[in-house]
This record gives structure tokens, C-alpha cells and sequence, in this order.
């Protein structure tokens, strides 16, 4: 192999610190064991189309999507197989595509809130705190603390349920009829029910301003909260044991759809992908914003970088979610000073310059990039979207599986279609 | 129901009428009620289904036709039959419309040799058994049909899909079965029923055990297994999860039935429950006694039949509706294992699953056959056949080191099989991790 | 294995079976046991937040949803109970953040003078385009927009989801019962800035069009009001007497107010008459309410570092963040100046004659326009002739309203309380 | 690793890569108004880079500064000025801020070279670029279309683009 191209300079910093030793990717160091897992994945070039001394087999182009169960969402895939075995993958985006950076830069600062929720509209919080983080950059806008500590708590509640769900989707794609998903639509119902408690509305929560969230969390909020923190450890455990040593799952999980370290990090993919392939990047260890440097929590990562470390990737961070919220329901500010609606700021003009806020969203980096030109309305809106940039590296994670090992895949990045096409 | 037929016209009525004359009665009679239960079968299933498996997922299920929804199966029924028949332009216009119709009738021609109570079986063929899979076999040309008409891509891969498992599967449900027959010497399924008396012993192997219907092959050491098998691999030839592949929803839609719409699919739906409920019934007969339960044989030996032509009807409907009642509820509990599979289980891969067929169950089989033979020789043969030492055995004795060694076997051959299968899976298409990973990132630059 | 890092550790992940299981398959023993489990508890509800067994479902057109007060769908608009007017004055701040550009409105104008009042006269929302992001509930400072619990708006007629004002209003009693809290919060503020429109709506302006018997009702009281003026003027301390919300009174008042404006634009030249001792409350209160007004005026056309703009100022010399309210405050002084020069002929005589007979009124009118077409160039030829339409109106009003002193007593006021009168003259 | 401000940045890369780095000129952000102030010219403080060695650039950001993982690559129509910039965006990760490097080409010739060989992630990043904006990146394996249908002509996020009515609905209006 040609390390000394590839590589890059610092293979994982010692600072920050790599889960695996030199041994590499199977995560093997002198005192554990390595991880044994089988690759279910054929040779792509050695297939018979290729020898003529076989039988003469033909190449199959199909198209997964755009009106397919489980590409969540319109999508489409031109798949060329061998048989059931993927020779070729190629994403076909655009069916949902809405150009949502132009629509952006015709509206107000303030006006563009609410079509951030309609980005990723299972992380509606997560969408409207970048974006104010972005603008807050651009103008300069201070946040008072407890409506930090709302926003992050927020954030956590929407990382939580986005877990929940998209556990629930890939168990459905592996074909679990709906189960998993139940339990995960239940879990993510009583938090859809605090958001709306707190913003108004289920998903589109339009919750964050510019300097503050809308309205503070009501008195009943605080209660709720607590009764969810019992349920939540509940909730994953039971996921834990119907799902992680099932058989079944090992077998559609392990060794499938693996993205190794170093391509992952080529490929710019960032979240829960980027670190069920081992790399223990979280923008909030790496830059901590908001108030992320006041909380305790693991940055959970995988060895192997399958479909099966993507999923325990994501059940171990709904753990740490729920870790960070129970620190924030101690912490949390009581003082009601510091407004933290800013009604003022209905009107930002920030001055000529740009900006970049980007956080850790549940499905990876989502990024705000900001040009004013001291117009209330931005110059160049720019949305880094992190399914989107996900979904680089499918074609080289899917080749040589087979067609069923392409929706599993798909599914352990976690997509959201209204992200990927905006 | 030949027996009643001619019980009521020539006894009770008097009227001297012919044999056949009554056989045709009689079978028209079944036929006809058949037809008219099969559907409905369907149906109920769908609802508890649904019901059941919406349980599950703490929901409440379809509750709002009817009292609790029941009536929602008809309304599905209604809709079926009012949506638009499609067929798509490139499709092969008479296949495409004869597919569905192949897939039901074989279901149909199963239910011939279903025993549904005491004296209560449609022909008792005596070799009801090959024929009852030999028929249901039939059902994959249908499936076969139904993708290469479509011209869908998606129908394709699930025709083939459904035909790879159906007729890989088809060996294990067979070969395990083989156990049973060779435990009772026959292939006629009413024989195979009445085998299954005793208490917990076949009162056939043990004689003087007291008859309460319940010497199923399950409480043998090969009938678990066997039976474990065959419930697999009727999950397996039934489409059911985990083995739901032929028409995995989440990866190609809905794999022959892709483009089928209004009843034409409504009947690939009526073909695989019935062909599930089938399934169901058939484990339920073979493995765990079908009709026979505390009572049925009592009550059965009071009734008219052909060993005692006196009897009173009332008892051969008391015995019916009893045998009839203990077969539904054994079908219908096998059914609902079937839906909790289908709650707790994702799907396998085709690739996984073909392997798990030929790779462990057939091996399993096999092995139980043997244990079968063992079980045969310790129980059934005597010096004629060569075997000696247990002539002097009491018929309890022999049968609890039949049973100890049976066990034994089939245990080691299970732990042994899985623990093989499961290094074989890892090793087999394994690719060294590093080699892989070099494969994939040497486009790096 | 771990690594510690600041505030937590990096974790990997433990893959696979975590303890050596006895037997092949037991991971899938464990699954069916969970979902047993659920199956099991399934024949509850339910029991809330912490419990994860249990049916969840609600049974939707029986079991509501308890909507949090908070929750928003689609806006709607409130309407005093009391009074049946709405709350809101068109003041376009919805309409103008709204993001997908749903809401369209129209200002109400008063039919006789054609100037606009603090009312809304039709009101639009396209329900099917809205997107719920209660924008406008926010910005709107009266309070007059909310976000409604109403969510079962499916429809097969698409045109229904072009919702007009008579579908959009709702009493505050009804936004009361969804969120009294978030009610209570804003409601003296609400019903404060309510009642000052109240004020300046003539007519039944700005009442809530659904309600037919209340807006008729109080047609007849107007009516009535006006055929009690043209008795002598002995009603004429009855608005004295009579404390509250008499509806004689209200338009009595709103009477003195206009005949206050008119007359402190006279003032602002002409020494005034004499107010006279023992003037009636209601009108008191009106006057104060003008003098408030004047001062405000006054302010805002105070440049914050600047002595007062002087109308023919260039704008450009102010600083830029102020140009625009220089300039507005530039309009508004020559408007009123202009008022100020016709008013200087007109409203005296307009004062007088209100005071004595109500008949004198036209040819009072008719002076007031002669003066103004002679005294103003051709230009303001337009306003001259709509101040002279409004003194006209005032003239009439005051008479209807028996309150023969009111003019006087407001211009005196005024006069001595408001920084704008020098201003106005200054300008002149 | 060091962590780098973009003026070590720019004083390491002067002096690593001559020529690489140019001056930063400031930037009109949109057409001046008619009347009234001026706003202010846009002076940025990342780095900008000579659009033909954006490569070289990048490689020495992932090979000898670590800066390995491609965020973000904006593209920004400066109208005005009559240039596009593209923003490229580097973290490492050992986390902190990241480094920013701009590209400035003319928008009569908009062509980079692509970074999509040495990052397979920058892929969707440029073919979006391209899509929206017209950016040509050489070197591209695979540079079409991404968003809009292929027929599609113009460029929907170039601020010359027509907001209201195009060919495809409402040409006339």
C-alpha cells in the first residue's frame, strides 16, 4: 500500500487521542484482541462478466428510487449489478431540490429561521442553532447564558431523537417490520411534545432568535424533562437487547458498508459516519461552542467504520445526550434576567463581512457560511449540509455488496432528503 | 364426512341412495365449504396480524371497522376489488394475468389433504404428506411467472428470488418431516395424527399410556428438532421474516408483486396467507397432533365412524368442533409466533439465507434423520432386524434411552452445526480488513 | 478501550456479544423476549413520560391532544369581546415579516375625510401557503395576530384556505381559553394600546364585520347621538353627567378630539379665546390626549443630537441613521404648518360658529376654503381643500356633540403644553 | 501540531509556496446604491489564493500544516467586482479553528482545479459549485449536474440569474 501517498501527515494526534494504536483499523492494540469481523463483500472485478471462459452474464442497471421505500425520501440511486451484487452506485439528487440558499438570500436574517427547519426537518433545532450561531458571528450578538443552556439542551433533545429515529429507519430498511421504529417514534413523540411545550410547534420549531430562543421553557417543561430522563436510559437498554447481539442484525451490520479511517476522512464525511470509522472528531470537543465546555460527556467511536459501529455509534450517543442533559437540568441558569427574547432583534443589519458557525448536528457538521453586505437580507447564504456530504463515499461503501446491503447502508448514514437536495 | 353424509341419508332417512352418489355429495359439500373457509382464513389472518403485531410496537392496530376492526379485512377485500386493474405496457399480457391464478390454486389444492378433526379430512390420501408439498412446490412457477411478465426489474429479482428460496427451502421442511415419517412409518397424514396419541409418550411407542391426545412428536428429541427445522423452513416457503426476501419491501419494493395491483395482487396475498395458515396447520398436524387433544379421542370413539357405525352423530359433532377447535388454536398460536418473528426479527440477506439453508439446516436434517433411525431401531426393531440387547427392555425403558440418546445427538449436532456455521460465515467471502482497506483508498492520491 | 480527553473520553465502541453467550441464537431469544415483553404490557395505556411499555396511540377524533399553550398552527385575529373591535391597526408589521408573504391587509379609511384610520379594513391570509412559524404573532405589537390551537384544516375546496378577515377573527375571550398565560402576559398592554384606537376609529371602523347585531347596534347609537344634537343644547351637559361609555358620550368625545386637532392647528397663529372655567372631564381628557400628542410629535422631530429639524433643512446634513425620521419629522411639520396657515382663517371662525348654531356650519366651511385657496399656492391647492373637507367634519361633530367648548379648552392646553406648537409656528 | 491564524498562515505559505498567496484586495459586495453612504468595501482576512495553485495549496495544508479534512467548499458571486469566490474550508483533527482559503477567479472564465483527486469528499462540494454557480473545476472526474435537471441552462445561484420568470415558467411576465 502506498502509505507514504495516502497517508495523512498524522495518521490520528496523539493529543486529541486515537481510539486505535498503530496496529490500525481493527482497533488492536497489545491488550485486546482484534476485532474479527467477515467482509460479505465480492470481488467486483473478478465477476464473470469478465471471463470469458463463463457463462456470459449481463449486467443489470437499476434504478432505487426515486420513488423507493426506503431511500427516505426521493432519491435515487442508478444501481449496475452483477446478479444482486453491486458493480456500480451512482446518487442522482435533485428531486427535492427547492434552492434554498437563493430563497434565502431574497429574505431577512430573521426571515430565514424558519426555513432552516425545514433543512433537516428531523433536527429542526439543530438547523436553527447554526444558523443563529452564524448570524449572532456576523453581527455580533452576545447570547445570555440560560438561553445558551436552552439551546444546548434543545440541540441534545433533537440529537437524542434523531438517534432514536434513524436507529428505527435502518432496523426498518434491514427489514424488521416497524418495531424498532415504533419504539423510537414513542421516545421521540414525548420530546417532539417538549419541543412543542417550549416552541409551539412539533417540528418546524422555529425556536432560536438571534441573541436568544423565543420564549423561555414554561414552568411545566422543567417536570417533563425529568420524567423523560427515567424513560431514556429505559429506551435504549431495551434497544440494546433486542437488536445489538440479534444474530440477524450481526449479520446485516457487521462488515458491511465498511469506510476505513482515512478514506472517511477524505471524504469530508463528518458525524456519527465520520466516527464509527474511528475518528474521534466531534466539533464539540474539537471547537467547543455554545457551552459544550461545561459538560462532561464521551465522544463514542467505532473501530471498524461498518454499518454495525455506525449503529452502536449512535445508541452510545444518545447515552451521552442524555448525559449532557442531566448536567444541563443541574446547571441550568434560573435567573430570568438576561432577556433572552430578543424582541429588538427583529431587524439585524450586520455589517459587511462573512461568517462561518458550524456545529455538531446529529447526522454531522452542519455549517452556515454568511456574507453581508450590511443589507438585512444576507449576500450569500451558504448551507453545509451534512447528509448531503455524507453521501459522497456510498458508490465506493456499496460496491461489491448486494443489492439489500445498499439500503442498509444508506441507512446507517442517516439522511434526510429536505438536507441533501435544500 | 362421507360417514355423516351417509349416516344422515341412508340411516337416519332412510333413503338406501348409492355410494357414490353420496361421495359426490359429500366431496362437493367439503369442496365448497373449503372454498369458502380459505378466503375467509385469509382475512381473519390479515386482521390478527396486524392486530397482533401492532400489540407489539404499542400500538392498537386497525380498530376502527367494525367492533374492534373487525371488519377491516372486508374493507380491504372491497378496495382490492375496486382498485384499478393495471397491467403495464411491457408486460407479457397472459402470464402476467395467469401468474396470480397459479399461485392460488395449488394453496387451494393443500387444504385436499388437511385434516381439520377426527374422521373430518377432505381424502385421506396415504401419501398425503409428499402430496401436500409436492403441490405447494407448484406455487414458484407462479412466482417465477408473475416477475418475467412484469418486465419490472425489481419483480425479476424477486422472482428469483422466491423461487431460489422456495426450492431451497423445500429440502430441509422435507427432509425434517422425513424424521417424523420414519418414527411412525407412513405418509398419510391422518395416520401420522393418530400416531400422536398417549400422554406425552405416543402411546404407539409405549403401549398402555393413556390416551389424552397428547403424544405429539414435538416431546420427542427428533420431532423438536424436526420441528424446529420445519418451522424455519416454512417461514422460509411462506415468505415470512425473517426470510421475507422474495418480497423485501425495503430493498426492492415488492418484489414480484411490484406491478400487480387491485386483486390480482390481493390474490398473491390470499396465495401466501393461505400457504402461511397452511404451513401453520401442517406443523400444527404433524408436530404437535393436529386435532388430537384431552377429549377429542374419547369423545370420537362414542361417534359414528367406520369402525363403529353405531355411534351417535352427536358425538361426531362434539368431537368435530373440539378437534376442529384444538387445530385452529394450535394454527393460529403457530401463527402468532410467526408475527412476533416478524416484530423482533430484521430480515436476512439472500445470500445469508441460502447459506443458512444448505449450509445448517440441511446438515441438521440429516443428522436428525439419523437420531430418527436410532430412535426407530431402539423403539421398533427387534431381533429380526438384528437388534438384540434391548429385547429384554421394558417398552418405558427403551424408550427413555431412545430419548436420552436422541437428545444427546441432536444437542451436539446443534451446538456443533452452529458453531461450524457461524466460523464458515466469518471465513467464507472474508477478506482481509488491511487488503480491503487498500482496495478502497488506493484511489487516494 | 479509552482515551481521556478534556471533560470526558474518547470510547470505542464494543462491538458484538458482550458476554460469551451459552448458545447460538440466544441474541435472538433476547429480541423476541423484548418484544413479548411489549405485547404483554400492551394491553394498557400508556402511563406517560417514564413509562416506555404500553399503547401510546391516541385515539384521535375521540382523544384530543392536550395542546400545549404555546402550540401554533395557523394566525388568527382577535377581537375585543366588550367593544367587538379588533385589535388590529394595519400596521403592516406582519405582513412585512411574514417569510412566505401570506398575509395581505388593507388600511381602513374614515369614508368622509378618506385619511387613513388605526383599523384594518380587509385582512388575507393564505392558510394553504402559511408555514405556522408564528412570525407575526411575535411582531405584532398590539397583540392583535395570534397563533390559533386549530389544526383540523383539511379541506377538498383549496380556495377555503384563503382565509378572510370574517374567518379570521376570533374573540379574545377565545384566545383566553388556549393560552391564558401567555394571554394574561400581554393583556393590559393589549387592551391599553385597544383602547386608544379605539378612539381614532370613527364610525364602526375597525369592529369585528362577523358581528352584525353588535356593529347595528351601535349605527343606532350613532344615529342616535347625532339626532340628539341637532336638539338644543341642552344635551349638552349631559356628557358631563354621564360617566361611562354612554355611547352619546364616546362620540362626544371623539367630537372634542377632532375639533382639538383642528383648533390647536388655529392655535398654533391665532391667540385662542379664552378658555372657560369648569370645563367638562371628558373633554379634559381629550385635550390631554391631543397635548400628548403634540408632544410626541414634538420628539420625534427632535434629531437626537440635533436642536429640532427645521423643515427646510437638507436632509443630507443629518446623521444617516436619522435621516429618515428628520425627514418624516420634516413632512409632518410642513403638513401641519400648512394646516396651521388655512387653520389660522378657518378654525376660529369654524370654533365660533360650532359654539353658537350647528346650521352656520357649510358657509363656516365654505369661508375656511375661500381662505385657504386664496391664502396658499396653488400646490397645497389639494390639502387645503382636505382640511377644509376635515374642519368641515369637525365643525359638524362638535355641534352634534353639544360640546360647544370643547375647541377653546383643548387650544389652551395645548398651547402651554406642547413644544410642537412652536415648533409648527416655527415653521410657518 | 501547530494551530495556525490565518497570518501564520499566510506568512508560512509566503514563504513555502512563493506566488501562491495574493494580496487581498477588498471587495465590493454589491453594486453601490444610488445614493446614500457607501457601504463599507469587505476586507477579509483568510487567505487568498492563486487560483491556478489552489492545489499545491491545499496539499500543503493537509500534508505539511494537517490540516486534513475538507470542510466546506462556498462559492460567493461578488457581482460588483465581477469575480467568483470560492471558500475552502480546513480543520484538523486535532479540532480548533480551521483555516480558510480563497480563490478568486473571473466569472467571464470561472475555472479551478479540481480538488476532488486528492479529496474524494470535495466531489459534491464542486459539482455543486458547478451546478449553481458555474464553476469549472479541471480534473473533475465526474462534473455535472447535481441539483438542477442537465438541460437546465444558467447558473440559478449567480446573482445575475433571473428571480422571476424564466423559460420555464412565465417567460413573458
Amino acid at each position: 500500500m502506498n502509505t507514504g501517498k495516502l497517508a495523512f501527515p498524522m495518521p490520528l494526534p496523539a493529543g486529541v487521542g486515537t481510539p486505535s494504536a498503530p496496529g490500525g483499523l481493527e482497533g488492536q492494540t497489545s491488550q485486546e484482541k482484534p476485532v474479527r469481523i467477515s467482509v460479505r463483500r465480492s470481488r467486483v472485478d473478478g465477476c464473470s462478466t469478465k471471463d470469458p471462459a463463463m457463462f456470459k452474464t449481463e449486467e443489470l442497471q437499476i434504478n432505487i428510487g426515486p420513488q423507493h421505500p426506503s431511500t427516505h425520501g426521493v432519491f435515487r440511486m442508478l444501481v449496475t449489478v452483477d446478479g444482486e451484487t453491486i458493480i456500480d452506485l451512482k446518487p442522482v439528487f435533485g428531486y427535492l431540490h427547492r434552492n434554498h440558499e437563493q430563497i434565502a438570500e431574497q429574505n431577512t436574517y430573521l426571515q430565514n429561521m424558519p426555513y432552516t427547519d425545514r433543512l433537516d426537518y428531523f433536527n429542526s433545532m439543530a438547523n436553527n442553532q447554526a444558523y443563529a450561531m452564524a448570524v449572532e458571528k456576523l453581527a455580533g450578538i452576545e447570547v445570555p447564558e440560560r438561553a445558551e443552556y436552552i439551546r444546548v439542551l434543545m440541540v441534545e433533545l433533537t440529537r437524542i431523537l434523531n438517534h432514536a429515529g434513524a436507529l428505527g429507519f435502518l432496523i426498518n430498511d434491514m427489514g424488521m417490520w416497524q418495531t424498532q421504529l415504533a419504539f423510537g417514534m414513542r421516545e421521540r413523540e414525548k420530546i417532539l411534545d417538549l419541543f412543542e411545550m417550549a416552541s409551539g410547534a412539533r417540528m418546524m420549531c422555529n425556536y432560536f432568535r438571534f441573541g436568544g430562543v423565543v420564549r423561555d421553557l414554561p414552568p411545566e417543561f422543567m417536570p417533563k424533562l425529568k420524567e423523560l430522563l427515567v424513560a431514556m436510559p429505559a429506551f435504549v437498554d431495551e434497544l440494546e437487547r433486542l437488536l445489538r447481539e440479534n444474530e440477524i442484525l450481526m449479520q446485516r451490520a457487521e462488515g458491511i458498508g465498511i469506510l476505513p479511517k482515512e478514506l472517511a476522512l477524505a471524504y469530508s464525511v463528518t458525524g456519527p459516519v465520520l466516527r464509527g470509522s474511528g475518528v474521534p472528531y466531534d466539533i464539540r470537543k474539537a471547537e467547543p461552542y455554545s457551552v459544550y465546555d461545561r459538560f462532561d460527556f464521551d465522544v463514542p467511536v467505532g473501530s471498524v467504520g461498518d454499518v454495525y459501529d455506525r449503529f452502536l455509534v449512535r445508541i452510545e450517543e444518545m447515552r451521552q445526550s442524555k448525559r449532557i442533559i442531566e448536567q444541563i437540568v443541574e446547571q441550568l441558569p434560573d435567573a430570568r434576567g438576561g432577556h433572552i427574547n430578543p424582541r429588538a432583534r427583529q431587524n439585524v443589519r450586520p455589517p459587511v463581512g462573512d461568517a462561518y458557525a458550524r456545529i455538531e448536528s446529529p447526522k454531522g457538521e452542519l455549517g452556515f457560511y454568511l456574507v453581508s453586505d450590511g443589507s438585512p437580507r444576507p449576500y450569500r447564504y451558504k448551507v453545509r449540509a451534512p447528509s448531503f456530504i455524507n453521501l459522497t463515499p456510498l458508490g465506493d461503501m456499496c460496491r461489491g455488496y448486494k443489492v439489500a446491503d445498499v439500503v442498509v447502508i444508506l441507512g446507517s448514514i442517516d439522511i434526510v432528503m429536505g438536507e441533501v437536495d435544500r | 364426512m362421507y360417514d355423516i353424509v351417509n349416516g344422515l341419508i341412508n340411516t337416519t332417512f332412510g333413503w338406501n341412495w348409492p355410494g357414490w352418489v353420496i361421495a359426490l355429495i359429500s366431496h362437493l359439500l367439503v369442496t365448497t365449504l373449503l372454498f369458502a373457509i380459505a378466503p375467509f382464513q385469509m382475512l381473519f389472518l390479515t386482521y390478527y396480524e396486524r392486530r397482533a403485531i401492532a400489540r407489539m410496537q404499542d400500538r392498537i392496530g386497525p380498530n376502527r371497522v367494525g367492533p374492534a376492526g373487525l371488519l377491516q379485512p372486508i374493507a380491504d377485500g372491497v378496495k382490492m376489488f375496486t382498485k384499478e386493474d393495471i397491467v403495464p405496457a411491457a408486460a407479457d399480457r397472459w402470464v402476467h394475468f395467469l401468474a396470480p391464478c397459479v399461485v392460488v390454486a395449488p394453496t387451494m389444492l393443500m387444504f385436499a389433504v388437511l385434516p381439520w378433526g377426527p374422521g373430518m379430512v377432505p381424502v385421506d390420501l396415504n401419501v398425503g404428506l409428499l402430496f401436500f408439498f409436492a403441490i405447494s412446490s407448484i406455487s414458484a412457477v407462479g412466482l417465477l411467472m408473475a416477475g418475467l411478465a412484469s418486465s419490472n426489474k425489481f419483480a425479476l429479482l424477486g422472482a428469483m428470488r422466491a423461487v431460489a428460496q422456495m426450492v431451497s427451502y423445500e429440502i430441509p421442511a422435507v427432509l425434517s418431516l422425513l424424521a417424523v415419517v420414519m418414527l411412525t412409518g407412513t405418509l398419510s397424514i391422518v395416520q401420522l395424527i393418530e400416531a400422536q396419541a398417549g400422554l406425552f409418550i405416543s402411546s404407539a411407542d409405549v403401549p398402555g399410556v393413556p390416551d389424552l391426545g397428547l403424544g405429539w412428536f414435538i416431546f420427542t428429541p427428533v420431532g423438536l428438532l424436526a420441528f424446529i427445522v420445519f418451522f424455519i423452513a416454512a417461514l422460509a416457503e411462506g415468505e415470512r421474516t425473517p426470510f421475507d426476501i422474495p418480497e423485501a419491501d425495503s430493498e426492492i419494493v415488492a418484489g414480484y408483486m411490484t406491478e400487480y395491483s387491485g386483486m390480482k395482487f390481493g390474490l398473491f396475498y390470499l396465495a401466501q396467507y393461505v400457504l402461511n395458515f397452511l404451513l401453520c396447520a401442517i406443523a400444527a398436524v404433524i408436530f404437535f397432533g393436529g386435532w388430537q387433544g384431552p377429549g377429542v379421542g374419547w369423545l370420537y370413539d362414542r361417534a359414528i365412524s367406520p369402525a363403529n357405525p353405531d355411534g351417535n352423530w352427536v358425538f361426531n359433532l362434539l368431537a368435530g368442533f373440539l378437534g376442529v377447535f384444538y387445530l385452529l388454536a394450535k394454527t393460529y398460536a403457530f401463527f402468532f409466533v410467526m408475527v412476533w418473528l416478524r416484530g423482533a426479527f430484521p430480515r436476512l440477506r439472500v445470500d445469508q439465507l441460502m447459506d443458512f439453508g444448505w449450509k445448517f439446516l440441511i446438515p441438521l436434517t440429516l443428522v436428525n434423520i439419523v437420531s430418527a433411525a436410532i430412535w426407530v431401531a431402539l423403539l421398533r426393531w427387534g431381533p429380526e432386524q438384528g437388534i438384540t440387547f434391548t429385547q429384554n427392555w421394558t417398552p418405558i425403558l427403551r424408550w427413555g434411552v431412545a430419548f436420552a440418546v436422541t437428545l444427546a445427538v441432536n444437542i451436539v449436532a446443534y451446538i456443533a452445526l452452529a458453531r461450524i456455521f457461524a466460523a464458515s460465515q466469518a471465513e467464507q467471502g472474508r477478506i482481509d480488513l488491511d487488503e480491503y482497506r487498500d482496495t478502497l483508498t488506493a484511489t487516494l492520491r | 478501550m479509552t482515551v481521556k480527553i478534556e471533560r470526558g473520553q474518547i470510547v470505542t465502541v464494543e462491538r458484538g456479544k458482550r458476554t460469551a453467550r451459552r448458545l447460538p441464537g440466544m441474541g435472538l431469544l433476547d429480541g423476541m423476549a423484548v418484544v413479548w415483553k411489549h405485547w404483554a404490557g400492551s394491553f394498557r395505556k400508556n402511563q406517560g413520560f417514564n413509562d416506555i411499555h404500553g399503547v401510546f396511540t391516541y385515539e384521535y377524533p375521540e382523544e384530543r391532544p392536550k395542546l400545549p399553550e404555546a402550540y401554533r398552527n395557523m394566525p388568527i385575529l382577535l377581537y375585543d369581546d366588550e367593544t367587538s373591535h379588533e385589535l388590529c391597526t394595519s400596521c403592516f408589521q406582519c405582513e412585512r415579516i411574514c417569510p412566505p408573504q401570506v398575509i395581505h391587509m388593507t388600511q381602513a379609511k374614515d369614508p368622509a375625510t378618506g385619511k387613513p384610520v388605526p383599523a384594518v379594513a380587509e385582512f388575507v391570509i393564505e392558510y394553504d401557503a402559511c408555514m405556522s412559524c408564528g412570525f407575526c404573532a411575535e411582531v405584532c405589537p398590539f397583540d392583535a395576530i395570534k397563533m390559533d390551537h386549530e389544526f383540523e384544516l383539511s379541506t377538498a375546496d383549496h380556495q377555503k384556505l384563503t382565509v378572510f378577515k370574517e374567518q379570521l377573527n376570533r374573540p379574545i375571550s377565545y384566545y383566553e381559553r388556549i393560552a391564558p398565560t401567555m394571554w394574561a402576559e400581554v393583556r393590559d398592554g393589549a387592551m391599553k394600546k385597544l383602547q386608544g384606537n379605539i378612539k381614532r376609529r370613527p364610525d364602526v371602523i375597525g369592529m369585528a364585520p362577523n358581528l352584525a347585531e353588535k356593529i347595528a347596534a351601535r349605527r343606532r347609537e350613532l344615529e342616535a347621538a347625532a339626532a340628539a344634537a341637532t336638539a338644543p343644547a341642552a344635551p349638552a351637559a349631559a356628557p358631563a353627567e354621564g360617566r361611562k361609555l354612554t355611547p352619546e358620550e364616546k362620540a362626544a368625545k371623539l367630537a372634542a378630539i377632532k375639533a382639538a386637532n383642528a383648533a390647536k392647528k388655529a392655535g398654533d397663529t391665532v391667540e385662542p379665546p379664552v378658555a372657560p372655567a369648569g370645563a367638562a372631564p371628558a373633554d379634559e381628557k381629550a385635550a390631554r390626549l391631543a397635548a400628548i400628542r403634540a408632544k410626541n410629535a414634538a420628539r420625534k422631530g427632535e434629531a437626537p443630537d440635533a436642536p429640532p429639524v427645521v423643515a427646510g433643512e437638507p436632509a443630507g446634513e443629518a446623521p444617516p441613521a436619522d435621516e429618515k425620521a428628520a425627514r418624516l419629522a420634516a413632512i409632518r411639520a410642513k403638513n401641519a404648518a400648512r394646516k396651521a396657515a388655512e387653520g389660522s382663517d378657518g378654525a376660529p371662525v369654524e370654533a365660533n360658529v360650532a359654539a353658537t348654531e350647528p346650521a352656520a356650519a357649510p358657509p363656516a366651511a365654505g369661508a375656511a376654503t375661500s381662505a385657504a385657496e386664496a391664502a396658499t399656492a396653488p400646490a397645497d391647492e389639494k390639502a387645503a381643500r382636505l382640511a377644509a373637507i376635515r374642519a368641515k367634519n369637525a365643525a359638524r361633530k362638535a355641534a352634534g356633540g353639544g360640546s360647544d367648548a370643547a375647541a377653546p379648552t383643548t387650544t389652551g392646553n395645548v398651547d402651554s403644553g406642547g413644544p410642537g406648537a412652536s415648533d409648527d409656528a416655527a415653521l410657518s | 501540531m501547530p494551530r495556525l491564524s490565518p497570518e501564520e498562515l499566510r506568512e508560512r505559505m509566503a514563504r513555502d509556496l512563493p506566488g501562491a498567496v495574493l494580496e487581498a484586495t477588498p471587495l465590493r459586495v454589491a453594486p453601490p446604491p444610488a445614493h446614500g453612504p457607501q457601504p463599507a468595501p469587505f476586507v477579509t482576512s483568510d487567505t487568498v489564493v492563486a487560483a491556478g495553485q489552489i492545489v499545491e495549496a491545499a496539499l500543503y495544508l493537509r500534508d505539511t500544516l494537517g490540516y486534513a479534512f475538507l470542510s466546506d467548499i462556498a462559492v460567493v458571486d461578488y457581482l460588483a467586482d465581477g469575480i467568483f469566490e470560492l471558500v475552502y474550508r480546513f480543520y484538523t483533527i486535532e479540532g480548533g479553528d480551521g483555516l480558510v482559503l480563497k480563490v478568486r477567479v473571473p466569472r467571464e472564465t470561472p475555472e479551478v482545479p479540481s480538488l476532488t483527486p486528492y479529496w474524494p469528499g470535495a466531489n459534491l462540494h464542486e459539482r455543486e459549485a458547478f451546478d449553481l454557480f458555474g464553476i469549472v473545476f479541471t480534473d473533475h472526474p465526474y462534473l455535472r449536474r447535481i441539483y438542477m435537471w442537465d438541460e437546465f441552462e444558467g447558473w440559478p445561484m449567480r446573482k445575475d440569474f433571473p428571480k422571476q420568470g424564466d423559460k420555464y415558467i412565465g417567460a413573458e411576465e
